[in-house]
């Protein structure tokens, strides 16, 4: 898959930023407004999927190879499970125990455990769904079965 | 008006079931997914709707006890948020096999797709 | 009144819509409108005080129509209409009869008791034994300190189902990695 | 206190493990790391889960509060996990298969690429069951399945040959029906109780009085058919013959061995029981369901020349009996009869619930390794394995033999149960049916016998060795298991199924005398 005009690889550059960055927000921001861990992750896959496709497949592909992906997938995941495992240790020693201070409602820092939980959401389904999208939407593998039949 | 609302929900619903049964092309299998998915968080957002209501987000300076006097069910959003990830994994999947199907058999059609018997 | 002549019409639109995806002879417009389908499912959200819903699922909707329509770009389809099966179709069509049938009565069509409460007045309970929800809205800000309330319950009150909701992706995902490997075996085998 | 930290850990452990092995997998320096990291987990599930027994035996049941929202004033508002009889009977019964499975695959998977996907595929499913049984609450049951039944739609797909990919496609598209039908059933109950914790929502549905309110059916029309497609009963069974045999051998046992039962029959049963009520309509539905499939599975199977194809139809019919006898117990609860015949038929349900787990995950894993020694599937070309493959002709002839009712091995005792429970509880012509149907099964493996085991060496067959250990260790683990449930039958009543039936049994009845007293 070869990569667009200059103008619109300009454009992208621009907005893949803007649009990653709101994804981070949507993310941090979840226990306050609409948006939350998976929202924040699509966003993100959203913003390098955009890019991928003005810049092309090939340079793409050197930059982010598939086990990076997997491997970030895996880290996410294993962060939420171990957020609900510290929970044993806190006072009230119970798993997904609410551990954290929540702080005062409407801050940033409020929550306990909802922004980190969210984070790790966010890192798991962007990865994830990067690594699977590139593979459905530019045939990484898939193309080449159809040169061999 | 209610009645009818639950009604055309359900008739919506069967609508994929009948796409995912009756319809023999991979492609519009998978869009009978899609529908199945979309008709199930409809009737749940449907459930949870109070008339007049607010979304469930405590605004600053609100108290919480009018909050619960006006929002709408949180419980079914937090469901459907669910169930929005289920199906896109779903789907996912799904097209992952139809790409695959494609590659093995050069066809989308359901009826050239079958090697099992029985 | 207003809202409810909105909703329906826009569940009108989306059984429509729905109709042409499944009928439509050409795939490219099958999609499309399972798409329309899709954003007017938003729009209802929007109009029943979701805000938290109509976010992911326009999201999960554009990342579907670029999947499929760019899967049906690449690709020939060389389906043919077949006879349709007509005695499979019958019985399908008779047993969502009876569903349907089973549907107007809970709903209340009938008024009989024990059905499901009206639209637009959903058990939330207060105090009694019934409902669940309105304690989440009372207690939430309290107990986790997240404003969102949708948020509050899917990370701390019930974020043991969100564990099987991160678990549900990461599963699909692996699950598409494997069905998409070139090669599954590694040598052939004899087949019977 | 203890209970709390360790029932949890019987759905995160599987589920961290998974995790960490796609971590791990990536890297190349500890890639080989990976591979003992299925079997350790799955093993120390095993062994949690017959801790858990023992230690609930004496110090009763548990539930633990995930979060610990078990709210103020007896108002819970978080999830619940109970452990209660029943769950640790499917508990054991799952992890013990997977043990069993995971041990047969380090050696069987050889042949397939990427194993690290396969590990934690298979690791997430096992996860995803211990999270069905263990789930208190409606909307989580329904979550923890959903992973169950994707992972299982990639691992039939692993092969990625066309005959694999065709099944699991048909598998998913008969599934998401089954699931969406689940999701509506569950939104019902929500709407009409507002509540998703099932013992809530029975307490509620019984103070109400209005478990035979149109709501209330259509919700357990949605929530029966739902599962009753997952459990593959027989109007519903067209995916399953296609599905199980196409999976890899390991696959096929989990599919066939646990996951019906915990995403199928387990939940039913669990909804019926524990939530909706136990009334003669319900019942007679299971009653039809099992019958139906018993009869229907044993003649499609009668047919079947290949050899996992025959199985799949056999996990049919045996899980028909399963189904017809907790059925008739709960027609007996219902009607108000005799408490002894009820838990004749409902201890004949669980262990034989118990056995088939064991005898065909032993059956196809056998099969498995027929297959990966002679290269087919299909009966009339094998022959004279039984000299040529010793240890697995032995595992696949105590399988057999189980599957078959021929004492004393378990399948014997189990449909002696289940068959003297039929005629105590007053219904002796499903019990002759139930006779029929264990004679036709006999006679379809000693087909198997013949054409497989005995007979001429085939040219096929001429050159096979035995399998490697790890096969056979599987294999052997379960043969053990089917000879030793038969003979230890009392102790095993005491610790696993008595609890389990009790569990059901007294539920239902206090939930029956709440409705009555509602009424007065």
């Amino acid at each position: 898959m070869r990569g667009m005009s200059i103008i619109v690889r300009i454009i992208v550059a621009i907005l893949g930023g803007l649009v990653i960055l709101y994804g981070l927000y949507v993310t941090l921001t979840g226990h306050l407004a609409p948006g939350g861990g998976f929202v924040g992750g699509v966003i993100i896959m959203a913003g390098i999927t955009m890019m991928v496709l003005a810049f092309g497949g090939e340079r793409a592909r050197e930059l982010m190879k598939e086990h990076h992906c997997q491997m970030l997938e895996g880290f996410g995941a294993l962060a939420f499970v171990i957020i609900a495992l510290l929970g044993f240790f806190a006072a009230g020693s119970c798993f997904f125990k609410n551990f954290l201070p929540t702080g005062k409602v409407h801050e940033l820092t409020s929550g306990g455990m909802i922004p980190l939980s969210n984070v790790a959401i966010a890192i798991k389904v962007g990865a994830g769904l990067t690594g699977i999208f590139l593979a459905l939407v530019l045939g990484c593998r898939s193309a080449m079965f159809r040169k061999g039949k | 008006m209610g009645i009818a609302i639950y009604i055309l929900a359900f008739v919506f619903i069967l609508l994929g079931v009948y796409a995912l049964i009756a319809k023999k092309n991979v492609i519009r299998i998978i869009i009978g997914i899609g529908i199945l998915e979309y008709g199930v968080n409809l009737l749940l957002v449907l459930v949870g709707y109070r008339k007049g209501g607010m979304a469930p987000i405590l605004a600053n300076g609100q108290s919480s006890a009018n909050l619960a006097g006006r929002a709408v069910d949180p419980l079914p959003q937090a469901m459907v948020l669910t169930s929005i990830v289920i199906g896109l994994s779903i789907t996912a999947l799904a097209v992952a096999l139809a790409i695959r199907l494609y590659d093995k058999y050069g066809t989308f059609d359901m009826n050239d797709i079958r090697d099992l018997r029985g | 009144m207003g809202v409810e002549l909105v909703i329906l019409l826009l569940i009108v639109f989306m059984i429509i819509s729905a109709l042409i995806a499944v009928e439509a002879s050409d795939l490219l417009s099958a999609v499309i409108a399972i798409g329309a389908a899709g954003f007017a499912l938003c729009a209802i959200d929007l109009l029943l005080a979701a805000p938290d819903l109509a976010f992911p699922q326009v999201l999960v909707e554009i990342i579907t129509l670029v999947i499929l329509i760019r899967m049906i770009m690449t690709r020939q389809d060389t389906s043919r209409q077949t006879p349709k099966d007509t005695l499979r179709t019958a019985m399908v069509m008779l047993a969502c009869g009876m569903f349907l049938i089973v549907v107007f009565l809970a709903v209340g069509g009938m008024n009989t008791s024990g059905t499901i409460p009206s639209f637009g007045r959903p058990v939330m309970g207060s105090f009694d034994d019934t409902g669940v929800s309105s304690q989440y809205l009372f207690r939430c800000a309290q107990d986790t300190g997240a404003a969102n309330v949708v948020m509050g319950i899917l990370l701390d009150y019930r974020a043991y189902d969100t564990l099987g909701e991160a678990t549900v992706i990461v599963v699909a995902i692996l699950g598409g990695y494997a069905v998409l490997r070139r090669i599954g075996r590694k040598k052939r085998e004899v087949k019977s | 206190m203890l209970m709390e930290t360790i029932v949890p850990l019987m759905v995160i452990i599987p589920l961290g493990a998974a995790f960490t092995v796609v971590i791990l997998s990536n890297l190349k320096v500890v890639s080989r790391l990976a591979r003992i990291i299925a079997p350790l987990a799955i093993a120390v599930n095993l062994t949690l889960s017959i801790w858990i027994c023992v230690y609930s035996y004496y110090y009763g049941d548990a539930t633990v509060w995930a979060g610990r929202w078990d709210g103020i004033a007896g108002r819970p508002i978080g999830i619940e996990l109970v452990c209660d009889g029943f769950a640790r009977l499917m508990l054991v019964t799952i992890n013990l298969v997977a043990f069993a499975a995971i041990i047969f695959s380090t050696a069987y998977m050889e042949r397939f690429t990427t194993i690290w996907l396969y590990d934690s595929l298979f690791l997430l499913m096992t996860g995803a069951m211990n999270g069905v049984v263990l789930s208190g609450d409606l909307f989580n049951m329904y979550v923890f399945i959903e992973i169950a039944a994707i992972s299982s739609y990639g691992l039939v797909a692993f092969g990625t040959e066309r005959e694999e990919l065709e099944a699991a496609f048909k598998y998913l598209t008969l599934g998401v029906i089954g699931s969406t039908f689940i999701l509506i059933g569950v939104t019902v109950l929500y709407s009409l109780t507002g509540q998703l914790n099932m013992t809530r929502v029975a307490r509620i549905i019984s103070l109400r009085g209005i478990s035979q309110s149109p709501a209330v059916i259509l919700a357990a029309a949605s929530l029966i058919g739902g599962l009753s497609l997952k459990a593959a009963m027989v109007p519903f069974h067209a995916w399953l013959p296609d599905a199980h045999p196409s999976a890899p051998a390991p696959i096929s046992a989990m599919l066939s061995g646990v996951l019906i039962k915990a995403a199928g029959v387990y939940a039913v049963v669990r909804i019926i029981f524990n939530v909706l009520g136990i009334n003669p309509y319900y019942a007679n539905v299971l009653i039809a369901l099992g019958a139906l499939s018993m009869v229907i599975g044993v003649f499609l199977a009668i047919g079947q020349w290949d050899f996992k194809r025959l199985l799949a139809y056999h996990s049919i019919s045996q899980m028909g009996y399963v189904v017809m006898s907790i059925g008739v117990a709960a027609a007996v609860v219902a009607r108000g009869g005799s408490m002894m015949a009820a838990s004749l038929c409902m201890l004949g349900g669980l262990f034989h619930m118990f056995n088939h787990a064991a005898f065909k995950s032993l059956l196809f894993l056998s099969s498995g390794s027929i297959e990966q020694a002679t290269g087919t599937r299909h009966l009339k070309k094998m022959g004279g394995l039984a000299r040529r493959m010793p240890l697995t002709s032995f595992c696949c002839r105590v399988g057999a033999l189980s599957i078959a009712g021929v004492p004393p091995f378990n399948g014997f005792f189990s449909k002696l149960i289940i068959i003297i429970g039929l005629v105590v509880a007053g219904y002796p012509i499903l019990a002759a049916l139930a006779v029929l149907v264990a004679l036709m099964t006999l006679l379809s493996f000693i087909k198997v016998q013949r054409y497989a085991l005995e007979g001429p060496v085939s040219e096929q067959t001429n050159s096979v060795r035995e399998s490697s250990w790890q096969m056979g260790l599987g294999m052997v683990i379960l043969a053990v298991v089917c000879v030793l449930a038969g003979l230890a039958l009392i102790p095993l009543k005491q610790y696993l199924f008595d609890p389990a039936g009790n569990a059901l049994l007294n539920k239902a009845a206090s939930m029956k005398n709440l409705l009555v007293e509602a009424v007065k």
